[in-house]
């Protein structure tokens, strides 16, 4: 049987992997941003499996602004990091330090 | 279904919309040399959304959209400060967006969606448009930051910005999906605030919904700029446009401080025996972190940013008390701090002139020979910030220390004195180099003559004066919107 | 009929009036209008002060005493200003006027043409003012108001010559030693309230009784007598101010002051003035019969020993000063015996020979040009034979030659202690008959030094000398001297070369001298009767039946001249007649005689000549003592622990933490994020481990 | 076979793919593999989303996530043309850190989750039936432009500004490259092009730089 | 008008700043002639202050209050007793004496100096007549920024280093002191001091309260061993900096010891007087130690006040254990008035003493003893007025120093003797280092050739001086008019050291 605990714990593993991806990674800003993706996407699985274990709409209407925000946000991001790639010519994160202190 | 009331409601909201649309196309269709026009038009849409907002009032909280939105005093508070700051910000911006050739439609709409994020934010009435609201303003902040694409910080501080703001989304829906379930458990699992307020009075799993508590108190933190989820700030205040900064350290505190309220309290009431503690775990290492490390800034921006930080454990000081008073001290406390960021980083745009950006805290060096009446504008500032009586900071200290006496938290209140103390510091050190120090010779410092931009920032430094002087009516409009 | 406020406001106000109009318009009246200012101030008030004496002697007026004004007043404590004048006070007023009417006359001469000629007028005027303040006090806040002020003028005169490095420190160490006394003095005043509530006299004097058995806490196993206390704290003041041992040390240092002023303040008047409290204050000392053995022993040491330093001084006012300390210790002794009014008596008889004396030996010094050396002077008396003669009656006065008025004073405290049974009278009894013959010596020695003998000077003629001698050139030696500190003490340059012959004093200075020889010869005939053995002081001065030594005394008087002829058979004559015949041998005959004993005598000598090493351990401990322990609490406490250690130390922890949490600010992003996580975690964690007991509710 | 050991086996394999999935895309070396790896990861999540009779939201992520965000992803990957050797430095280093951190985090969630309780829950009816409509997609159609009408509007304003937002960023008026521009072209006056101007005679050595007339 | 005295007192100077401030750097001499109207004026002010007072009445009066903050009860309260009179016409003297001790001295920027000194005069009024701890504290506080601006603008070569210290020091103690408050706020739910006075305490509470209240208080004084900063803000401060410091932003922490520890926390008060009479002598005698040995001139005057200051505070706390432990009321009474008194003749005198040192400055440039000597030679009238403050600081009598001091040592004879013994040391020890300081500027021979240069002081600074002069001979040859003016004020206070709290 599939209970609710099976997703949620996918749903913490896939958190936990996130996080261990943003510790692993210290130079590809793009892995980064993927982690944060994965780490939305074990939000996303939480609501999806309440939602439907709990039988309520609104876990899943919330994944789906999750989704839009999502798109929108990676929009934005990969704007950004284009640009931090003209004026620098790196995403090595290791390189961006100008600021610090 | 939504009825013409609930429009009603959102009228000021729905007018924000219909004026950024409206400046993006006049953007596209004005000729360049019309271009300044359309700061003055930006400016007169934010002082026709005030007026909308002050006029609509309902005597009475209402919400609209099935619960979506709340329009209570606390909201209005927040939204008429942030518009008013964001409003100054415009103004205080036009020579540095001139001299720097930013003058875009751009700009001016993105600002007012990031508004309107903040008024969204401080209106939610259910989880999901806390996240909605704080999306729409972040990712406007985002951009913003990076605007002036062409210099070297920006884009550093924008990726900054956007992977750390990305990492604090992405916690703080997992935590609102745990809330979710919680509320699950045992009951009708809900989004909606109101509701979520007593869920821990019937769930079967109040583990889960303190987990996810103690997950949306890190997103919280980290709009806030709370330590340890700060680390965003510095960078981000040295990196942006300054006119960006002073939105992000003067509008979007307001929002912050908003959405702590509505998920906290409207949210999670019945849990603030658990979470006011997290809260003043943070605010003291804010006030540690914050206090300490401004001192060795040399940067005025960063200095300015710790202290951001800083300020942000003393308005924690008045959340963590957790009550009505707690809440009006700490709404006090922000909006205290939006005038003062703005004012402290006004004096900084009316010295920023084209090829010379006032950053350093040695650019102000002999600033009251030079222009002695910026200078005392930015010792207004920064006495305020520094929270010396009879400024305006003081009392806003004074004010939320009193909430944490009042919660039992004397120990805060001490460790809160304490870090003025320290923080004291930096900030005579900054009046130290524009009243004791000698100009730089041939120096490029001079304010900028943009009268209204002069106007403007007296009347804002002074108010930190008069308010400082009489502060009871603003502080009598916080304490009734928490119903005191 | 009585005594009026206003003639007593006169009194005390006339040289204050003087002192101001001298001090600020001293540049309009001129020198002439300055002096004449201040003496008829002082004349005014000599005169009133005589009527005074009068009225209260023979006019049978009653005595006064009456506020002027609340200095202040606190719930029932009431501070005034006003006057006391009983028979005391109007002897010390006839005393203090009459010297210092003379040395204001004598002034004219000795300090014409002196650049701070107006400055001294304005100051011994505010000096009069202050010893009045002091002697008609009717409470102890004005008491130690008028102590203090004295002392503050004998500040600035001890420094008049404010550029000669010797006065500018002998003026410092004067003040600082009777601060030392005056610390006593005041926690004396202190302890006075404390017991007997008040601080005037009338009504202190009148609750002393009640001291009796009173006693002070002083730890918690020690108490200590009130009276006691009370007396020696006073006394303590009294030594400071009347230079008694161990704080005798600023007197011989204050003849670097001019020699009016050694006359006036540090021999006829203010250094009395402790002798004066301490008579007045009889009531007290009667009550503590230790504290008097205290005044006896303090009074008998010094009169002896410094005495003892007088013989080997080689500097004419410095061989007076010691006598003055010796004499103030015959008259402390006689307060030690309870015989206050013996005491006041030498007291008056000493202020006219010790000013006399003075006054004579500044005569001398104007004739020397200032060389103030004896071993340069010798053979003077064909030069100035008024200042010759004037200066042997007050040497004879001095060394208590039957008939003189010294004789009466100090013959008669030399018998008291000689029948007193307090402790330590044995004691002083053997002083003050050695003072006999300590005191022969070194009168006669200076005498004989100075006036006889073979000039041990020389004259040569100054360059530019062909113009006849003008008469102000005595008074451009002076200007000279007193103006540029190199030529300090000898116009010459050279020690004993004068450019001219000595030669007599004008008239203002030798008035002064003749006027002073007689009641120095006189005074102590007529009156010694009527104060030591009439009661003539009455209620001023009281004492037990059990300690009144002098009604024993008066049984065996029967009138002044059968005193002085019984004088000639006692010891303390003899003694007298011992020292006169040794100096005589050894300076008129056999001079070389002086050097072989020195020689001979050198250990001693030495001590002597060191003055027992007094002055060079008070500098040594206290003043450098001071310097060293106050510089040690600067560096190690205020600047190394207290603004080091505790203020900047922690200003620079909080920087080297601020610096250290800075480097946490990598600047790198995955820093950031774990940070965040980190907080996170370490938030979940926290609440895991504390927060889940919570939810267990 | 039962349908509900069916549905677990399901759960599993793809739960498997979706985990293994997301540790490659942390791990593997190129960062075009990674991206791959996410798509992948998408994919088998919406596979498990399917398996709770989510259908719009796992085609949705399909579609959106996977048709748009990961081919953004790659575009972007590719343009910039990284040096991806260098990006990996230290991988090796920092793996027992993040592991160690993660290994905590999941200690933590796992113990504060309360898994015991949830494992009593387990799938009753499709929700969307028992709320009266026809399907998932209907459900959540209905939700969404009722309750959550204002959200929507919201989301929409969102896209707006992502749009706005990356062509602010990204859309560069070259100012190095020449434009023509016709109009302006045909707008000149000749007046403006030349001007005559008078000078008044000067020797070469009496001239100097503030008096040369402009040109 | 007498219905808004104390409103007026307090806003005339801080109003008429900005005129001056208007007048610019442009018009200097405009500057200066309206600072001095200002400060004039509120001189004849406090003049009608002194007249409107009732001496007789034990109450506060000229009470105004103005609800100020609805929502927390703060009231805009002012009032006075005789000893804020006094305090009140002495600071509105001094600032005269200031204004016109400035006046061609300050060349730079005279406008700002001025309207910094008038705003922080207004202050200190306001501190000396505020009835509502909220305000006291504001204005407590606000005192710090025109001081801060005054040493660090205008004061010497360390000025940063001095005036940052100083007013992070200040700062420092009084922040507890608003916990204090606050949490009496709680307790009370108002800011009122009367109220404060008569709210009951736990012995617990007010030990935690009077520390609190020390700190902030004993710093200001300043009490050893938090006294550092001064000397450093003395020895950086301008002439008139240094006279407003010393003379009256001193007395601000006795001033606020009377009001806030004897009313609110008596009985700690009571029991912890030991600790404060004990660094009274420390004061006393470890500073007169420290200030014998000190190089520059101002440090020394700078380390006399410490040491001054040490017998306020002796006065005002021997009173407890006169009180408590022997019931001496009357000599309570002496005690406190004695520490009252000490603060108005400290005022004056070590105001004087710091003008001095301004003189010489101004035409030396060098405040090292070293560098001075025989300046009597060169300025005779200036060594009189020297010489004569150099007397009341050594407590000479018939001097305003000698008053106080005398009537604390006679008080605390009954204290203690001991306390007598020590505090009494005093005699020798400031004479040493007032009058050894005396004999190496003052007397002596020229041996710097810049000393013989010296100007004798001009009519302005006779002015200064001699107003001075005036005062410390008036308070010191017949102190009973102050003494009377705050002698039921004095009496309420020692009556309310008796009050038992617990």
């Amino acid at each position: 049987m599939i209970s609710l605990a099976h997703y949620i714990v996918l749903g913490a593993v896939l958190f936990c992997i996130a996080v261990a991806g943003m510790f692993i990674n210290r130079k590809n800003v793009i892995v980064l941003l993927m982690s944060i993706e994965l780490m939305l996407l074990a939000v996303n699985m939480n609501f999806v499996a309440f939602s439907r274990f709990l039988g309520d709409v609104a876990g899943q209407v919330f994944v789906f602004f999750i989704l839009t925000v999502a798109a929108a946000e990676a929009a934005i991001g990969l704007a950004i990091l284009v640009l931090l790639f003209r004026t620098r010519s790196t995403i090595n994160i290791a390189d961006i330090d100008s600021m610090k202190g | 279904m939504p009825t013409f009331n609930d429009i009603l409601i959102l009228l000021p909201e729905f007018y924000l919309v219909a004026a950024a649309c409206l400046l993006l196309l006049l953007d596209a269709f004005m000729k360049p040399a019309q271009r300044p026009l359309l700061h003055w038009i930006s400016i007169a849409v934010l002082l026709v959304a005030i007026y909308l907002v002050v006029a609509g009032q309902p005597p009475q909280a209402v919400t609209a959209f099935g619960g979506m939105f709340v329009r209570d005093d606390v909201a209005e508070i927040l939204k008429v400060f942030a518009l008013g700051t964001t409003a100054m910000v415009f103004v205080y911006a036009r020579p540095y967006l001139t001299d720097r050739k930013l003058v875009s439609g751009e700009f001016y709409t993105l600002m007012i969606f990031a508004v309107l994020g903040i008024m969204l934010l401080v209106s939610a009435g259910n989880l999901v448009t806390v996240y909605l609201g704080l999306e729409l303003l972040s990712l406007s902040s985002y951009a913003l930051v990076a605007l002036n694409r062409d210099a070297k910080l920006p884009p550093e501080a924008a990726i900054k910005y956007f992977v750390l703001g990305a990492l604090a989304s992405g916690m703080l829906l997992y935590g609102m999906s745990m809330v979710y379930g919680a509320s699950g458990m045992g009951g009708t699992p809900t989004l909606d605030l109101a509701q979520l307020h007593n869920v821990m009075s019937y769930t079967t799993a109040p583990t889960l919904l303190l987990f996810g508590l103690v997950f949306m108190v890190v997103g919280i933190g980290f709009k806030l700029g709370a330590a340890p989820f700060h680390m965003w700030i510095p960078d981000v205040y040295q990196g942006a446009p300054t006119p960006v900064t002073t939105f992000i350290a003067s509008g979007s505190k307001l929002a912050a401080f908003g959405m702590a309220y509505r998920l906290l309290d409207a949210g999670m009431g019945d849990l603030s025996q658990h979470w006011h503690l997290m809260l003043a775990v943070l605010a003291v290492i804010s006030l540690a972190i914050g206090n300490l490390v401004a001192i060795v800034q040399t940067n005025l921006k960063r200095m300015l940013a710790y202290s951001t930080i800083s300020h942000m454990g003393y308005l924690l000081l008045g959340l963590a008390a957790a009550g009505p008073e707690g809440y009006a001290a700490a709404m006090f406390y922000a909006i205290c701090y939006a005038l003062m960021g703005v004012a402290a980083f006004g004096v900084m745009l009316a010295l920023t002139r084209a090829g010379f950006e006032c950053e350093e805290i040695a650019d102000l060096k002999g600033l009251n020979q030079k222009s002695p009446w910026m200078a005392f504008l930015m010792l207004l500032a920064m006495f305020s910030l520094a929270g010396v009586p009879p400024l305006f900071g003081f009392w806003a200290k004074v004010l939320v220390l009193e909430a944490a006496i009042h919660a039992n938290m004397l120990w805060l209140a001490i460790v809160g004195i304490v870090f003025a103390i320290i923080g004291l510091y930096y900030y005579l050190y900054v009046v130290k180099v524009m009243y004791f120090d000698k100009p730089v010779e041939g120096g490029a410092l001079q304010a900028q003559p943009d009268q209204p931009l002069r106007v403007v920032l007296s009347l804002n430094a002074l108010s930190l004066l008069a308010l400082g002087l009489y502060w009871g009516p603003l502080l009598a409009w916080c304490r009734h919107a928490f119903g005191l | 009929m009585g005594l009026s406020t206003s003639i007593l406001l006169t009194i005390a106000l006339a040289p204050l009036v003087g002192c101001v109009l001298a001090g600020f318009l001293g540049k309009f009246l001129g020198r002439a209008g300055s002096h004449t200012v201040t003496i008829l101030g002082v004349a005014v008030s000599c005169a009133l002060s005589f009527y005074v004496l009068y009225q209260l002697t023979v006019g049978g007026a009653p005595e006064y005493n009456q506020n002027i004004y609340t200095w202040f007043q606190i719930g029932p404590f009431n501070a005034s200003v006003g006057f006391m004048v009983d028979r005391l006070t109007a002897l010390m007023l006839v005393v203090v006027s009459f010297v210092s009417l003379l040395v204001h006359v004598y002034t004219i001469g000795y300090m014409a043409d002196d650049d701070g000629y107006t400055r001294f007028f304005s100051y011994i005027s505010l000096f009069t003012f202050s010893m009045f303040m002091l002697v008609m006090s009717n409470n102890f806040m004005q008491l130690f108001f008028g102590w203090e002020a004295v002392g503050l003028v004998s500040y600035l005169l001890i420094g008049f010559w404010y550029k000669r490095p010797t006065a500018i420190f002998a003026n410092l160490k004067a003040f600082l030693v009777n601060r030392v006394g005056d610390f006593g003095f005041l926690l004396g005043i202190a302890a006075v309230l404390y017991f007997l509530g008040t601080l005037d006299y009338a009504t202190a004097f009148a609750a002393a009784p009640g001291l009796a058995g009173k006693t002070l806490q002083i730890t918690a196993h020690t108490q200590w007598d009130a009276a006691t206390v009370i007396c020696i704290c006073l006394f303590v003041g009294a030594m400071g101010k009347s230079a008694q041992v161990p704080l005798h040390v600023w007197l011989p240092d204050s003849m670097e002051g001019p020699t009016p002023i050694s006359a006036l303040i540090h021999a006829a008047t203010m250094v009395t003035a402790g002798i004066f409290m301490v008579a007045r204050m009889s009531p007290l000392f009667e009550m503590s019969s230790t504290a008097l053995s205290f005044v006896l022993v303090i009074g008998a040491t010094t009169a002896l020993f410094t005495g003892l330093i007088g013989i080997v001084q080689n500097d004419i006012k410095r061989v007076i000063a010691y006598s003055t300390l010796s004499q103030l210790g015959y008259m402390t002794v006689a307060l030690g015996v309870s015989m206050y009014s013996g005491a006041v008596f030498h007291l008056m008889t000493h202020a006219f020979f010790k000013a006399l004396l003075f006054l004579g030996a500044g005569s001398v010094i104007i004739a020397m040009h200032h060389e103030q050396d004896m071993r340069y002077m010798g053979g003077l008396r064909k030069y100035m034979p008024i200042t010759w003669i004037t200066m042997w009656i007050g040497s004879l006065a001095l060394v208590a030659v039957p008939f003189t008025s010294g004789f009466y004073s100090k013959d008669a405290i030399i018998e008291a202690v000689g029948l007193s049974h307090r402790w330590g009278a044995h004691y002083a009894y053997f002083c003050v008959m050695a003072g006999a013959l300590v005191t022969g010596l070194y009168t006669f020695r200076q005498m004989y030094l100075t006036f006889h003998g073979k000039e041990r000077f020389t004259v040569v003629a100054a360059h530019g000398d062909e113009h006849e001698p003008a008469p102000s050139d005595l008074v451009y030696d002076v200007h000279v001297s007193a103006d540029s500190h190199e030529d300090e003490h000898h116009s010459g340059g050279q020690p004993g070369v004068l450019h001219h012959p000595p030669k007599e004093s004008p008239w203002v200075v030798t008035l002064p001298l003749v006027l002073l020889a007689i009641p120095s010869l006189l005074v102590g005939f007529f009156t010694v009767g009527p104060t030591l053995f009439g009661n003539w002081f009455r209620g001023a001065i009281h004492v037990d039946e059990a300690n009144n030594v002098l009604a024993e005394l008066g049984h065996e008087f029967h009138g002044a001249a059968a005193m002085a002829l019984h004088g000639f058979t006692q010891l303390p004559f003899l003694l007298v007649l011992v020292a006169f015949v040794t100096t005589t041998y050894i300076y008129l005959f056999n001079p070389a005689l002086a050097d072989r004993i020195k020689s001979a005598l050198k250990p001693l000598w030495t001590v002597l000549d060191r003055k027992y090493w007094v002055d060079d351990v008070y500098f040594a401990v206290f003043a450098r003592g001071g310097v060293l322990l106050g510089r040690g609490f600067w560096k190690a406490s205020e600047t190394a622990l207290i603004d080091g250690a505790m203020v900047n130390g922690s200003v620079s922890l909080v920087h080297r933490i601020a610096a250290t949490m800075r480097r946490l600010q990598s600047g790198y992003l995955y820093h950031y994020a774990f940070a965040m996580i980190l907080g996170l975690i370490l938030l979940l964690g926290g609440y895991w481990l504390v927060g889940s007991g919570l939810t267990g509710q | 076979m039962n349908p509900q050991l069916l549905q677990l086996i399901c759960f599993y394999a793809f739960g498997f793919v979706t985990v293994a999935a997301a540790l490659s895309v942390i791990t593997l070396k190129n960062s075009v593999h990674a991206v791959l790896a996410l798509v992948l990861t998408f994919f088998s999540a919406a596979c498990l989303w399917l398996l709770l009779e989510a259908e719009f939201l796992a085609l949705a992520l399909i579609v959106v996530y996977v048709g748009a965000v990961m081919v953004l992803f790659l575009f972007v990957v590719m343009m910039l043309d990284i040096d991806q050797e260098k990006l990996r430095e230290g991988f090796v280093k920092f793996l027992p850190v993040g592991l160690i951190v993660a290994a905590v985090m999941l200690v933590e969630m796992l113990g504060l989750i309360g898994v015991r309780a949830m494992q009593t829950k387990i799938m009753g009816a499709d929700p969307a039936l028992a709320a009266g409509m026809t399907n998932n997609t209907e459900w959540l159609g209905h939700a969404l432009y009722t309750k959550f009408l204002l959200p929507f509007e919201i989301a929409a304003l969102i896209l707006t500004v992502g749009i706005v937002a990356a062509v602010a960023l990204t859309l560069r008026e070259r100012r190095d490259a020449r434009h023509e521009s016709a109009s302006q072209q045909v707008k000149v006056n000749p007046r403006d092009r030349v001007r005559i101007v008078k000078m008044a005679p000067v020797r070469p050595d009496e001239s100097t730089a503030s008096q040369e007339p402009q040109p | 008008m007498f219905n808004h005295l104390l409103s007026l007192l307090i806003w005339l100077p801080v109003v008429g700043a900005i005129p001056v401030l208007l007048a610019g750097s442009a018009r200097p001499n405009l500057a200066r002639w309206l600072s001095l109207l200002v400060a004039v004026l509120t001189f004849v002010v406090s003049l009608f202050l002194l007249v409107q007072y009732n001496p007789g009445g034990a109450a506060m009066q000229l009470v105004e209050s103005h609800l100020w903050i609805a929502s927390w009860g703060v009231h805009y309260g002012l009032a006075v007793d005789g000893i804020s009179v006094a305090l009140i016409v002495m600071t509105t003297f001094v600032g005269i004496l200031v204004i016109a001790g400035a006046w061609e001295v300050i060349q730079d920027k005279p406008h700002q100096y001025m309207a910094a000194m008038l705003i922080l005069e207004g202050l200190l009024i306001g501190v000396f007549c505020a009835t509502d701890a909220l305000l006291f504290y504001a204005l407590f506080e606000a005192i710090l920024i025109p001081m801060f601006i005054l040493i660090g603008i205008w004061g010497g070569p360390r000025r940063v280093y001095a005036t940052l210290k100083f007013f992070i020091y200040t700062f420092f103690g009084s922040v507890f002191m608003l916990i204090a408050l606050l949490y009496l706020y709680q307790k009370a739910h108002t800011f009122d001091l009367a109220t404060l006075a008569a709210l009951p305490l736990t012995f617990t509470e007010q030990a935690w309260i009077f520390f609190a209240f020390l700190i902030a208080f004993a710093i200001k004084v300043p009490m050893v061993p938090v006294h550092t900063w001064l000397p450093d803000a003395h020895v950086e401060a301008p002439t008139g900096g240094s006279v407003v410091l010393a003379a009256v932003m001193l007395k601000v922490g006795t001033y606020g010891m009377l009001r806030f520890i004897l009313p609110i926390v008596p009985d700690a008060g009571a029991h912890f007087a030991w600790l404060v009479i004990v660094l009274s002598l420390v004061a006393i005698v470890y500073i007169g130690y420290v200030a014998l040995v000190q190089e520059d001139m101002k440090k020394l005057v700078a380390y006399s006040s410490v040491a001054h200051m040490g017998f306020v505070t002796l006065g005002i706390f021997i009173a407890f254990m006169l009180v408590r432990d022997q019931g001496h009321t009357d000599m309570a009474m002496l005690g406190m008035q004695g520490a009252m008194i000490q603060m108005i003749s400290h005022g004056f005198v070590s105001g004087a003493m710091f003008t001095c040192i301004g003189v010489m400055y101004d035409r030396l440039h060098t405040r090292l003893i070293k560098d001075y000597g025989g300046v009597i030679n060169a300025m005779p009238w200036f060594g009189f007025f020297y010489v004569l403050f150099a007397m009341a600081n050594c407590g000479l009598p018939g001097t305003s120093g000698f008053v106080g001091e005398f009537m604390v040592i006679l008080a605390s004879f009954t204290a203690n003797p001991w306390i007598a013994l020590f505090a009494a040391f005093t005699l020798v020890i400031g004479a040493g280092y007032t009058l050894w300081l005396v004999k190496r500027v003052l007397w002596g021979a020229i041996t710097n050739p810049h000393v013989a240069e010296m100007k004798e002081i001009n009519g302005r600074e006779t002015f200064v001086l001699a107003a001075f002069a005036a005062a410390v001979l008036a308070l010191g040859i017949w102190p009973q008019p102050l003494v009377h003016l705050m002698d039921s004020s004095v009496s309420q206070l020692v009556q309310q050291l008796a009050i038992h709290k617990i």
